[in-house]
């Protein structure tokens, strides 16, 4: 069997990424009786515990700019931002019908009380906003993750109606760890040789994690960074940037086109934090729900949506990851009335700042059509990047 | 010796502008302004251009870098974009080589650029999302109230009692203007009044950018509105922390396109130093 | 004879009914609300007035049934020569106002020859006058300032080039006149217009004979009583009426719809600034009810926008519209940015249709939300305001109702425009009757 | 028409004794703070959900709390120009104004409502419950103070029900992480006793605060639950639960409705007396402060009450049986952060309202949304659905803010609130002429 190319792993994600019917997961669900889906939001979950359970775990994020939102506006008001509505628009057109359970993750009150939202309207479904430690001593915070953890998988041995052993969660835990392996591979791809791996297509090679089976992810993963690292593309005359605040309600892919094509190459970015939330591996041996919130607590990304106990260190991930990735400049694209990201973006932009790094905000949202503003600013930050860096 | 010619494809008008850059020297040789209104912008940058060409008396081949700005990325002959607050903050620099900040007023955006001695663009912010206090709400009041735009400084600057605008939203607005019309307030108590809720806007975000006392210098089409010159004056004579004087320049609405020659000229020189100078498709 | 009037002030447009005690309507009024709010209910009123005398002239006819045909034609023929008669007076007005305007430093040269220009614009105007109000002519509009507007925009755009005057000079001395002319209401007796508009109609060779006139003139002698007056609207709180005049635009509208297809349970109503969603129970009353919030994207002023930016009239966007059959996908509904979002698609190249029809399903979409917060559409709903006469956006709508619904019967009525202002002087009548509010007969 | 050119002077609001004393309170507590530096004293800011008062005068620290001074600055139309300067500063218009009003506050000199500086506070305890802002508002606060801060997490109550994993999880913070950073900010060992009777003296208020929230049952009800209830609600969700001034307070109080109650009277407004009590309303979601007057007014006008409401469970949900218990501490403290309004499930708050509006007889809900408040805003409309669904009774939604003055449209809001009276009152007529008929 001959590996495909880039465009056609392209292609295949991009149809992943417009399929508003998640037939993928579907079609994965029907194969085998008794198969069952959980459906969760930005930002982190332990995916291996749904794993461990046989089931598929599918990343539901927002209706993108393709979904006609008619019900979901009569839930939200203006001024709250457009996940949500457009979750609850997937939800009651029925696009959803086939998931077993919804997982609400501590990101913020609006995913907060959307998980009660979600409880009022399908009330069949089982549904757990689920509540993470925003305190990281072992003894404490610690001790409440893996208490919730753990009531987590006894709801899903219940729903499942077998039980989660300590090696099912093992084997989940090895498969994952290649997966986040194999996409920290691929940021490092981009971060060394923008113009083989393109944001936009990075993005949607990473985003078909979301609804694929993370074997069969893994596998496209690897087909992708062999194809791309082989092609032979130009070199731009681009700036290398990193964009921060995309965490959660995702950007229409038309704006990440349109970073690139004001200049920009992505270096990193905090897309679909879920694949890359825990650094390096998992420990294998051992108690595995010991080891997620080991992992938990200790070595995972920093993002708005997580208190940072040391002052000092707040925002510091951002100077390291300009360091890392050689990036020129930082530019903050945070949704519409997103609190989390809004809130924490005076406080990055004084660290980088301080780190005399170039920075520059905007705001969008998911069904965003007019990518003429952001091309402008964008294209600003290039050209003076650009025009004054070689002089 | 570089010719450059820059085209700014704006929402309202299209701009172009011929230079002769070399030896220390800018010289502008020509220029065209085109009102788009329900016409193909494209089709007006060539026809522009076209006319700097002639006025200029150079034929196109000669021309060693088209650069554009505004939205002329897609314009087929040009050799380099640049980006909009890029362009005019040089254009202001062209116009008035004091001037720090740049304060661009636009038929939908206003955008406000500060720079550093060198002419570095190093912040700047545009206005965003909603339309109310932009020059094309502007044209549409003055338009209902029968005044043409040559006129709407002066009566401006004539009122004695002004009505400021609250509604956010400009069709709200408007109807806020008939109301005032209805209860009979005069149209420079109204174009003042407009002019003020646009001025507050602006200045605050020139003061989002950190402007305080650097000499800011308006462009774009609304420069030319005295009008709104003074309504800025007031307004930042309000605003503590931005003590810079505010300046405009008759030739204002050509800042971008300057800006965008200037740059074109100076690229042209740096490419075809290195030699690689290839005319972009 | 007692009549109850409801005012709906809008934003757009102001509408009158005029009703009887038998709860029927016999005259209907509107006028462009733009400008001054108490001409524009007085307006309203009078054309709800004059409206209800050819009412009144039908019902003396209709009484025996004699001649039918003919005095079918000769009513037609009258009321299209008192429209005339309007049009030509308001004209008229509309001259001596521009001929004011002449005048200043700005005129000092050029004064005579803008007075000779403008002359000759009013003389064509007169001249194509009749053909307008020909038999089957359509008009763009029927207020004036639309009609006059565009013909005048047409004429002297010729006029000034043959004069080589500046346009925009001549456009200026129309912009300054016609907000003068339309806050003066008409003047004039109604009576000497009615005696002109019988003099055309006789001239047309549409001899009426004595009956005819006997029993014009019976029908003209009755007296129009205003027993009992509510506003509603928009621009109520501006009305110069007391409280317990004023009605809320919902109640209105809920009613109004009722009255119209007694079993309406939902109302959507899109007008220039806002769109409301009601639901209304077997009584019409009003059970819930939701409103766009302060932004105003998505009402029809924003048809309003893109119209202008296609330079076209509001009239011919529906039928551009219809001829596409895949509607671009438009998310933005901001009135102010559709222009620029329009630009940049047929920079794209896309085809005005297309876009024109992705405009108009974005309407809905927002129009469907607004309806779905508050509580969805149930048999049988009834859509109403100016945009309800648009034929693409109510394609969409069948549209969306039908795939978010199901079969659901669906009222429009031509006269839609009026159901706030029936609901309104249903109320009025009501008021006389001694029950303030509740549940009708 | 008639041009509004002629603005009446408004005339000094129409004061209750209760609400004098509770001026004089807070008077008397903002010179506390703005002299604590003077007196020797230390200052913890802190939030009202999830206010540990009894556990900071435990380690004699005097209690500010800036979502207090927000209000105090939005009261006294300030806060639009504080609101301006932190948006000035970079913050996204987008996000919570009360933030942005207390950090516009300290741009321009920390001026307290007293006109005296307020102090720099010595330890931020942030109490995270039931808003993911506070823990933002705290960081940022952190930035600028640059002061030992203490975090505290609720967990949220998603699934209606407090979990011994829960209540572990506070009192293992509360112990090893809360009480130990505490005493090392202030010098003063911990006291169990004290708290302990700290605790008691908060029962004791909160037993009284109950009686008057309850009074609303009567017909006319003695209190507006809402507009009046905000300032019932002060002394025992701010600086003064667990002292004897709150005790006292909520006595004279529950006096004055008693008398109210005898006399068949309604609650006073700032613009006279209460009237013919039309209708009976349930209010959920925070009140607009920088037209407080304008607003209540408009109810005021139309003779409506405001019976019970949600934003006075803010800071404990009191009528729902929790009190502050000496006997378990630490643990009853932990349940007090759980069961806050914000911190209760969607459908718990539902379940709430709906209680609501049986129990005091409501013709309808009014829900006033906040543009900058995603914890209370986001669900609403769903709110308002079911809370129709499972009563029958109409609700209105309007859209306002909290102290930012530019979203507070006055005609739109009265365009609403008119339709809607006017709609249950055609509604009324309608049932009662279908009952005789
Ligand atoms: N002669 C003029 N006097 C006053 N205003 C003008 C004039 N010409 C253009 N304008 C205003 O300037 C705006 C166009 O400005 P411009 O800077 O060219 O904007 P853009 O680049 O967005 O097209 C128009 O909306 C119009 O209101
Ligand atoms: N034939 C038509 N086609 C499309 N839109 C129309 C038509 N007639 C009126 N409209 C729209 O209807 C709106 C006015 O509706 P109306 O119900 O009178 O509003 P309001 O009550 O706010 O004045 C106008 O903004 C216009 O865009
Ligand atoms: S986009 Fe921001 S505010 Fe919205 S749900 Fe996500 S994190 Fe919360
Ligand atoms: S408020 Fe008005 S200008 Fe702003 S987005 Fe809405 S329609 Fe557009
Ligand atoms: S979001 Fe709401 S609860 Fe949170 S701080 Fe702001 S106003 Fe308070």
């Amino acid at each position: 069997m001959t590996t495909p190319s880039t465009s056609e792993i392209v292609a295949r994600c991009k149809a992943l990424y417009e399929d508003l019917n998640f037939t993928t997961a579907r079609e994965w669900k029907a194969a085998e009786a008794g198969r069952k889906v959980i459906g969760f939001m930005p930002i982190y979950i332990p995916r291996e515990i749904i794993h461990a359970a046989g089931m598929l775990p599918l990343g539901i994020l927002g209706g993108g700019d393709n979904l006609e939102v008619i019900h979901g506006d009569a839930y939200y008001q203006s001024y709250i931002c457009r996940i949500p509505r457009s979750t609850i628009e997937l939800g009651i057109s029925g696009r959803l019908d086939f998931v077993d359970g919804m997982l609400f993750p501590s990101i913020c009150d609006v995913i907060r009380n959307l998980s009660g939202m979600w409880k009022t309207l399908f009330p069949e479904v089982y549904s757990k906003y689920f509540d993470v430690p925003q305190t990281y001593r072992d003894e404490i915070g610690g001790t409440f993750y893996i208490g919730e953890m753990t009531a987590f998988m006894h709801d899903l041995e219940e729903l499942s109606g077998r039980k989660i052993t300590a090696d099912d969660l093992r084997h989940s835990i090895d498969v994952y760890n290649k997966n986040r392996r194999l996409v920290r591979d691929l940021y490092a791809l981009r971060a060394q040789k923008p113009w083989q791996a393109p944001a936009s297509e990075a993005y949607l090679v990473i985003r078909a994690g979301m609804v694929l089976p993370v074997e069969e992810h893994s596998e496209l993963l690897e087909h992708y960074i062999a194809a791309a690292g082989a092609e032979d593309r130009p070199i731009k005359d681009n700036c290398r940037v990193i964009v921060t605040g995309m965490f959660c309600e995702q950007p229409p892919l038309n704006l990440i086109k349109s970073l690139e094509l004001s200049g920009c190459y992505v270096v990193d970015d905090d897309f679909m934090l879920v694949s890359r939330w825990l650094i390096g591996d998992v420990p294998l041996e051992g108690d595995p729900i010991h080891n997620l919130a080991q992992a938990f607590l200790h070595h995972s990304e920093s993002t708005a949506a997580k208190y940072e106990p040391d002052r000092e260190e707040k925002g510091q991930f951002l100077v390291r990851a300009v360091r890392r990735t050689g990036a020129e400049g930082v530019i903050f694209a945070s949704p519409s009335f997103c609190d989390p990201a809004l809130l924490d973006r005076p406080m990055q932009q004084n660290v980088l700042a301080a780190a005399d790094i170039p920075y520059i905000a905007f705001k969008y949202a998911e069904n965003s059509g007019q990518m003429q503003p952001i091309r402008e600013q964008a294209g600003t930050f290039v050209d003076s990047i650009k025009l004054w860096s070689a002089a | 010796m570089t010719l450059a010619a820059g085209i700014d494809v704006g929402t309202g008008v299209v701009k172009a502008v011929v230079f002769r850059v070399g030896d220390g020297e800018e010289d502008w040789l020509s220029r065209a302004t085109l009102r788009i209104r329900q016409r193909d912008p494209m089709a007006l940058a060539r026809e522009a251009f076209d006319q700097t060409l002639e006025e200029a008396g150079v034929a196109e081949a000669d021309i060693d870098y088209v650069a554009t700005t505004g939205e002329g990325e897609a314009i087929p002959f040009h050799t380099g974009h640049f980006y909009s607050m890029t362009s005019h903050a040089r254009g202001a620099r062209y116009l008035n080589p004091d001037c720090r900040a740049i304060l661009d007023c636009g038929a939908l955006h206003g955008r406000a650029i500060i720079t550093d001695d060198p002419g570095r663009v190093t912040k700047y912010k545009m206005t965003s999302q909603c339309a109310s206090g932009s020059g094309q709400f502007l044209e549409n009041i003055a338009r209902y109230l029968g005044i043409a735009q040559d006129e709407i400084g002066k009566l401006s600057v004539s009122a004695d009692d002004p009505e400021v605008v609250s509604s956010i939203c400009a069709v709200l607005a408007e109807t806020d203007v008939i109301n005032m019309v209805s209860r009979g307030i005069s149209s420079p108590n109204i174009l003042k009044g407009i002019h003020l809720s646009m001025a507050i806007r602006l200045a605050r975000l020139l003061k989002a950018i950190g402007v305080t006392d650097e000499l800011i210098m308006m462009t774009g089409g609304l420069a030319r509105d005295e009008g709104l010159l003074a309504a800025m004056r007031e307004s930042l004579a309000k605003m503590r922390g931005v003590e810079g004087e505010i300046t405009s320049h008759p030739d204002s609405i050509y800042a971008g396109a300057i800006g965008a020659a200037l740059w074109g000229a100076f690229r042209s020189e740096k490419l075809a130093a290195s030699g690689t100078l290839l005319r972009a498709s | 004879m007692k009549t109850f009037v409801g005012i709906d002030l809008g934003s757009t447009t102001t509408k009158a009914v005029l009703m009887d005690e038998e709860r029927q309507i016999i005259g209907r009024g509107i006028t462009n609300s733009r400008s001054n709010y108490d001409t524009a209910c007085r307006v309203a009123g009078q054309e709800a007035a004059i409206d209800a005398r050819f009412t009144l002239f039908r019902r003396e006819f209709d009484a025996d049934g004699a001649g039918q045909t003919r005095v079918e034609e000769f009513l037609c023929g009258l009321e299209r020569s008192f429209r005339l008669e309007q049009f030509l007076e308001q004209l008229e007005d509309l001259e001596q106002t521009c001929l004011g305007q002449v005048k200043g430093e700005r005129f000092e040269k050029i004064g005579d020859g803008v007075r000779q220009a403008l002359g000759e614009v009013f003389r064509r105007l007169r001249a194509e006058a009749p053909a307008m109000f020909a038999p089957g002519a359509v008009r763009k509009s029927d207020f004036f300032r639309d009609i006059a507007g565009s013909r005048y925009l047409a004429v002297a755009e010729e006029v000034a080039r043959d004069a080589g005057l500046s346009y925009d000079l001549l456009l200026n001395v129309y912009d300054k006149s016609i907000i003068a002319v339309e806050n003066r209401p008409p003047s004039g007796s109604l009576s000497d217009k009615f005696k002109r508009a019988l003099d055309r109609v006789t001239a047309q060779g549409m001899e009426p004979g004595e009956e005819l006139i006997r029993r014009v003139d019976r029908a003209l002698g009755i007296e129009l009583e205003e027993t009992y007056l509510v506003g509603t609207g928009y621009g109520r709180v501006t009305l110069p009426f007391s409280k317990e005049h004023i009605r809320s635009e919902i109640l209105c509208h809920g009613l109004g719809a009722h009255m119209m297809y007694p079993e309406t349970r939902t109302v959507l109503d899109i007008g220039g600034q806002d769109t409301k969603g009601i639901q209304i129970d077997a009584r019409g009353i009003v059970e819930n009810f939701q409103m766009n919030d302060r932004c105003a994207a998505g009402c029809g002023r924003y048809l309003g926008y893109i119209a202008d930016e296609m330079n076209m009239g509001v009239h011919e966007l529906g039928p551009l519209a219809m001829k596409s059959d895949k509607p671009t996908r438009i998310n933005s509904t901001c009135t102010v940015f559709a222009g620029a979002e329009l630009r940049d698609r047929l920079a794209l190249g896309e085809r005005r249709e297309d876009i024109l029809a992705g405009l108009h399903r974005a309407i809905i979409l927002r129009a469907m939300s607004i309806l779905s917060r508050s509580g969805g559409v149930s048999d049988q709903f009834t859509f109403t305001g100016g945009v309800a006469k648009n034929e693409a956006a109510v394609r969409e709508l069948k549209k969306l109702v039908f795939e978010n619904y199901g079969e659901v019967t669906i009222n429009i009525d031509p006269d839609s425009i009026y159901t706030g202002a029936l609901g309104g002087a249903e109320f009025a009548r009501r008021a006389v009757e001694g029950r303030m509010e509740g549940l009708n007969g | 028409m008639k041009p509004q050119t002629i603005k009446a002077q408004p005339k000094d609001a129409i004061k209750d004794a209760s609400m004098l004393k509770q001026k004089e309170m807070m008077a008397k507590h903002y010179d506390r703070l703005s002299d604590a530096r003077e007196n020797g004293e230390k200052v913890a800011s802190t939030f009202v959900p999830g206010n540990l008062n009894e556990l900071l005068m435990c380690f004699d620290l005097v209690n500010n709390l800036p979502e207090v001074n927000a209000i105090q600055s939005g009261l006294r139309k300030q806060s639009g120009a504080y609101i301006m300067e932190a948006e000035r500063a970079g913050h996204s218009e987008d996000v919570c104004t009360y933030v942005k009003s207390d950090i516009g506050m300290m741009a321009k000199g920390n001026i307290g409502p007293n006109g005296r500086k307020l102090p720099d506070p010595d330890v931020l305890m942030l109490s995270y419950t039931g808003c993911f802002t506070f823990m933002k508002w705290f960081e940022l606060l952190r930035e600028q103070y640059k002061c030992e801060t203490i975090f505290f997490q609720t967990p949220y109550m998603a699934d209606g029900k407090i979990t011994p994993n829960m209540i572990q999880y506070m009192v293992r913070q509360l112990k090893e992480e809360v009480i130990p950073k505490l005493e090392k900010v202030s010098g003063v060992k911990f006291d169990l006793d004290r708290l302990r009777e700290y605790l008691g003296k908060s029962a004791k208020a909160e037993d009284d605060l109950v009686y008057i929230l309850k009074s609303a049952k009567h017909k006319p009800s003695p209190i507006d639950a809402y507009f009046g209830g905000i300032y019932y609600i002060g002394p025992i969700f701010g600086a003064f639960r667990g002292t004897d001034d709150a005790v006292e307070y909520y006595r004279f109080l529950r006096k004055e409705v008693d008398q109210r109650i005898a006399a068949g009277l309604g609650p006073v407004t700032p613009d006279g007396p209460m009237g013919e009590e039309k209708y009976r309303l349930v209010v959920e979601g925070p009140p607009n402060y920088t037209h407080f007057r304008q607003f209540w007014k408009m109810f005021h006008d139309e003779g409506a009450t405001v019976v019970a409401s949600s934003y006075t469970k803010v800071g404990g949900t009191y009528d729902y049986g929790f009190r502050h218990d000496p006997a378990r501490p630490l643990e009853s403290l932990a349940e007090y952060c759980l069961g806050v309004y914000t911190n209760r499930s969607l459908p718990m708050r539902i379940d709430m309202l709906v209680d609501h509006m049986d129990e005091y007889q409501a013709d309808g809900l009014v829900i006033n949304s906040i543009k900058s408040c995603n914890s209370f805003s986001a669900g609403q409309l769903l709110i308002m659905r079911e809370v129709e669904k499972r009563t029958g009774k109409p609700a209105v939604f309007i859209e306002t803010d909290l102290v930012d003055p530019r979203y507070f449209s006055a005609a739109n809001v009265k365009n609403r609130l008119e339709s809607y009276f006017q709609m249950i009152e055609q509604k009324r007529s309608g049932a009662s002429r279908g009952a005789a008929a």
